[in-house]
């Protein structure tokens, strides 16, 4: 009945969840960070999903299947880039500190 | 769907959350990220497991997941880590360019009838942001790819002019619910959605670009929350909001660094009036070095810091950087890295390209740690930055980055500079820090001069 | 439909934002926060209101009354006790540091 | 209940988010507590705007709120800044009741019968813990106040016999919904609870009775966030929570501060076998002074660590320790506060009261911050503290408190402790640094020692 309304409350519970989480993200990691995001945003993958089984038409299986090829590639090669990038900052060298 | 099935999207939003917490300390990073991963093979699975299919949609399903796959992890094997920027700019735009897709296919699903709720508003904002992100994401890709000028493009008239398409796509939204049933206002609104989105990004400068990723980046968040409205879906809200989040807080972060407002970022031109330089630049005097003069400098010197910026990565020259790093290392010299937060084209750009060569992130000091320092500091080491260490910020009231916290590289003995030439950097400002009696300029590529370093300092020892 | 599951949702959320929140709360504000979380968890209040509203016996009246008065012990007394000490933190004077 | 109250009661528990976020700095905590009261006004309020009156019920409510709000006012206003672990006891006990009853009048309107869904669920699950966490409460403020006695009361089997009331309780629980209609079942799973909450407690011992307190204040949200489910309430659920988790955190706090588990502190009897002090404890010796000798000590001294612990707050000694303060600063010395985190009985009793004093919260350091000091520092001066400077915590490991963190006042150059006795603290262990060569005593009540002091500071100058 308020289900609506409940999704957009939760909606504005995330949004100040991330803001808590996201800041306390040191800059080193503010790129893996975007490019983390960007491979999260591939989530749009399920609404692809969603269109191409519930299709009526032609034009609307076209429609699904081309914005699932996109979030694909934002899965995909988003989540891949992104661990490429963090390999690099996993182990540093022990090192003798002052 | 079933509780069952919202019960799992919720889990695999946690794990999104999970993911991005993992993401606040470089040991645990890789583990969040691959976290975050799971959260979304889950998100699919429970997708196809609920479903019902036709033999056709099977194939469609089948062939699009691996189509994008392979195209996905193609780009991702070959980008090279430089390319972040632009990487990240593409991809911005796919997910706008695929909400807007599911919107439009909503509303070819209704017949065109919409009308004032929830989802009907949530496809309307889909079509709006999504494909603003979409096409403003590829004019910036154009732009960072130098496909098509890094200046500021000005249109006369433009914030004006895009006030009103803007009012107008909003308008033709409020006629889309009014007048329901009609396509063609459909097709019309994307149209000019996809017009605003080229119009907002053209004007801004190349330096800004980065600014407006992170804002498209948020963009792209908040509109695949708009698609978890649509289709009711807490996996898509959660996540999007978290992507939405975190692409404001960046954008702040970088306004902030740079001493600029969003407004003024957005509002575009920056950079375009302040490439007349000073006229009495060519006047003043510089001291050039060879590689042997400062390898010897280096030589007699204990505490050094070395200032990375965009030439760094515009030259690939991490690795040989990291040669030097072993070379002054081994003779027990003090070396440094200072880390400007916006040094670079990206937010943490420098952190990755050092990280690509193994340079300990320990070594990686920023603003606030570093600034301090300078002063007991033998020798800093500029490498292909230049606005990040330039000391108008400090005293020019007039320049266009006053504000803006520097790398306080003139308390430090002395300086060294390496670029290809007095030619300003991002912001188009010449740099009195390279006129100053203690600097030595370096001229040449990065990686050509820091390879040549390294030989002198070879030779040396 | 799904209106209890969502609450269940934002149950947890709040949960996550709650503890990110609290993490960073300094140690010398320790016990005005367990204060603070008292006066809130006053917020029963509303359902002592909503129980008396819907009374259907004396019994359930009476329980009302208590759980009512209760509740407003809490509320009143938390702020009030929570503001004396939060007062004593205001402002410290101004000293010169090294 | 309409959409817009929903809106409203999810406005108040942003406030309440924001009022908590705000008490992240003392500048401006006291405006987040003004705006979680702004929050419950909000859903008060709008709880009075949507339901349906009768006469009588404008009564109770008026009144009930009335006799609490001044009642409330009257406790506020008359309470001890010591007595805040005792307050905070009754506060959650008087939560946990209300919501209790809350739960039992919705048992009764909807005459016994309940089945298997949230709310009834919800109900149940608020008489467990509402009442767990009065009865449980109660015990704790009778312990805390002397008025039963704070040593642990060992009750033979005791954790067996809990598990089993726990376990019936659970299994009367099921009953309820079986055989459902039944009061009787009711009244005896209340009377099973509060006993419940009772045997708890009564095992604990005074030194864990803040850990207890502050699980029982989760214990209060968590209870809340339940008879949201009952109403559907958004407000109550997202307050529910928050207190839940803080309570939770500041439980993780102090038993780690401690070096135990949750486990070990629920489980009981710690400090009940501990007494038996070290039997060599009266062979070895210690030096006491008078309070002149100590004046002269601190005359010639420059770095001084004052280490304020549950004595202060007991002899009430703070605004006599201020006025040292400003003698010894008159002086031009060094003096710092050294704030452990399990001081007193309460996490951040010690800021409390040195708040109350107007000693400015930048003097005061925490463990991590101050350890580090004490080698350079002249004078350690304990006042009434003893388990968090107990060095047997780091050497002794059968001792009870082994790994728990201390202060390390050993390594200052002289060490003053002001206290009555040689009697131990609430560990009930005797304490090696009283000892040492370096240590002096001063026996006395901390407020009448530090009166003392300052008078014999002030006749040397
Ligand atoms: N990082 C971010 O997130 C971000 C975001 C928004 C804006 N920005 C902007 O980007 C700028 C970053 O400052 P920055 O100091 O890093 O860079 P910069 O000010 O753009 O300076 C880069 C310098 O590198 C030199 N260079 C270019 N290619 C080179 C090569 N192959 N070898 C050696 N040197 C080379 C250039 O001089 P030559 O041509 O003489 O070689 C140039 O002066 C700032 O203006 C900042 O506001 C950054
Ligand atoms: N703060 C928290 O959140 C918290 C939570 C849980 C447990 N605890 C426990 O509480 C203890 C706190 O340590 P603590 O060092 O602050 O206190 P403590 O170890 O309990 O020692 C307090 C000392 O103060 C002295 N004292 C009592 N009344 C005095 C008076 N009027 N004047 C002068 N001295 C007086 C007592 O010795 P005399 O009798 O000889 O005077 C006693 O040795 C730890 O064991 C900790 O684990 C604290």
């Amino acid at each position: 009945m308020n289900d609506e309304l409940y999704l957009i409350l939760i909606f504005i519970m995330a949004m100040l969840l991330g803001y808590e989480l996201i800041k306390k993200i040191p800059p080193t990691l503010h790129t893996p960070l975007m490019s983390g995001t960007n491979a999260i945003s591939g989530i749009v993958i399920i609404g692809s999903i969603l269109v191409i089984t519930s299709a009526s038409s032609l034009t609307v299986n076209i429609l699904g299947f081309i914005s699932l090829v996109l979030s694909s590639i934002n899965v995909f090669g988003g989540f891949t880039v992104t661990d490429r990038m963090l390999e690099m900052f996993k182990k540093p060298k022990k090192r003798d500190k002052d | 769907m079933d509780s069952i099935h919202i019960i799992l999207y919720f889990i695999s939003s946690i794990l999104f959350i999970l993911g991005i917490k993992m993401l606040s300390s470089p040991l645990i990073a890789r583990r969040g990220n691959i976290i975050s991963f799971l959260g979304m093979i889950i998100a699919i699975i429970t997708t196809l497991s609920y479903v019902e299919y036709e033999i056709s949609s099977i194939i469609y399903i089948f062939s699009g997941i691996t189509t994008g796959g392979i195209l996905g992890l193609i780009f991702a094997k070959k980008v090279q880590m430089t390319s972040m920027p632009q990487m990240v700019a593409i991809f911005n735009g796919l997910g706008g360019l695929a909400s807007s897709l599911i919107a439009f296919s909503e509303i070819i699903k209704v017949n065109n009838t919409i009308s004032f709720n929830l989802i009907s508003v949530s496809i309307l904002m889909s079509i709006l942001i999504g494909s603003v992100t979409f096409s403003g994401s590829i004019t910036g890709f154009l732009k960072l790819q130098s496909l098509i000028t890094g200046k500021p493009i000005l249109i006369p008239l433009r914030n004006y002019f895009n006030l009103l398409i803007l009012l107008s796509a909003i308008g033709l939204m409020i006629v889309s619910v009014l007048y329901s049933g009609n396509t063609l206002i459909f097709y019309t609104l994307l149209g000019v959605c996809l017009l605003l989105g080229i119009l907002i990004v053209l004007p801004i400068g190349g330096a800004d670009m980065p600014v407006v990723i992170a804002l498209l980046n948020s963009y792209s968040g908040i509109v695949a929350a708009f698609t978890g409205f649509i289709f009711s879906n807490v996996a898509l809200i959660i996540s999007g909001s978290l992507i939405g989040a975190s692409g404001l807080i960046l954008t702040r972060i970088m306004t902030k660094a740079m001493n600029r407002s969003l407004v003024n970022v957005v509002l575009g031109g920056f950079g375009a009036t302040a490439t007349n330089i000073d006229s009495e630049a060519s006047d003043k005097n510089y001291k050039s070095g060879s590689s042997d003069d400062i390898a010897s400098l280096l030589e007699y010197s204990e505490n050094i810091i070395i200032i990375p910026g965009y030439g760094l990565a515009v030259a690939q020259a991490q690795h040989s950087l990291k040669e030097l790093l072993d070379v002054l290392e081994n003779q027990q010299k003090n070396v440094l890295f200072a880390i400007h937060p916006v040094a670079g084209r990206m937010p943490g750009h420098m952190n990755v390209l050092l990280a690509e060569a193994n340079i300990d992130y320990e070594l990686l000091l920023d603003l606030d740690q570093v600034n301090e320092k300078f002063s007991q500091t033998d020798v800093s080491i500029v490498i292909g930055a230049n606005d990040v260490v330039n000391p108008a910020a400090k005293l020019d009231k007039n320049s266009p980055i006053y504000g803006m916290p520097i790398l306080e590289i003139e308390k430090s003995k002395s300086i060294v500079v390496l670029k290809r030439s007095m030619n300003p950097g991002f912001a188009g400002l010449d740099n009195n820090i390279f006129y100053n009696e203690k600097t030595l300029m370096l001229f040449g590529d990065a990686k050509d001069s820091i390879d040549s370093l390294n030989k002198s300092f070879k030779e040396l020892n």
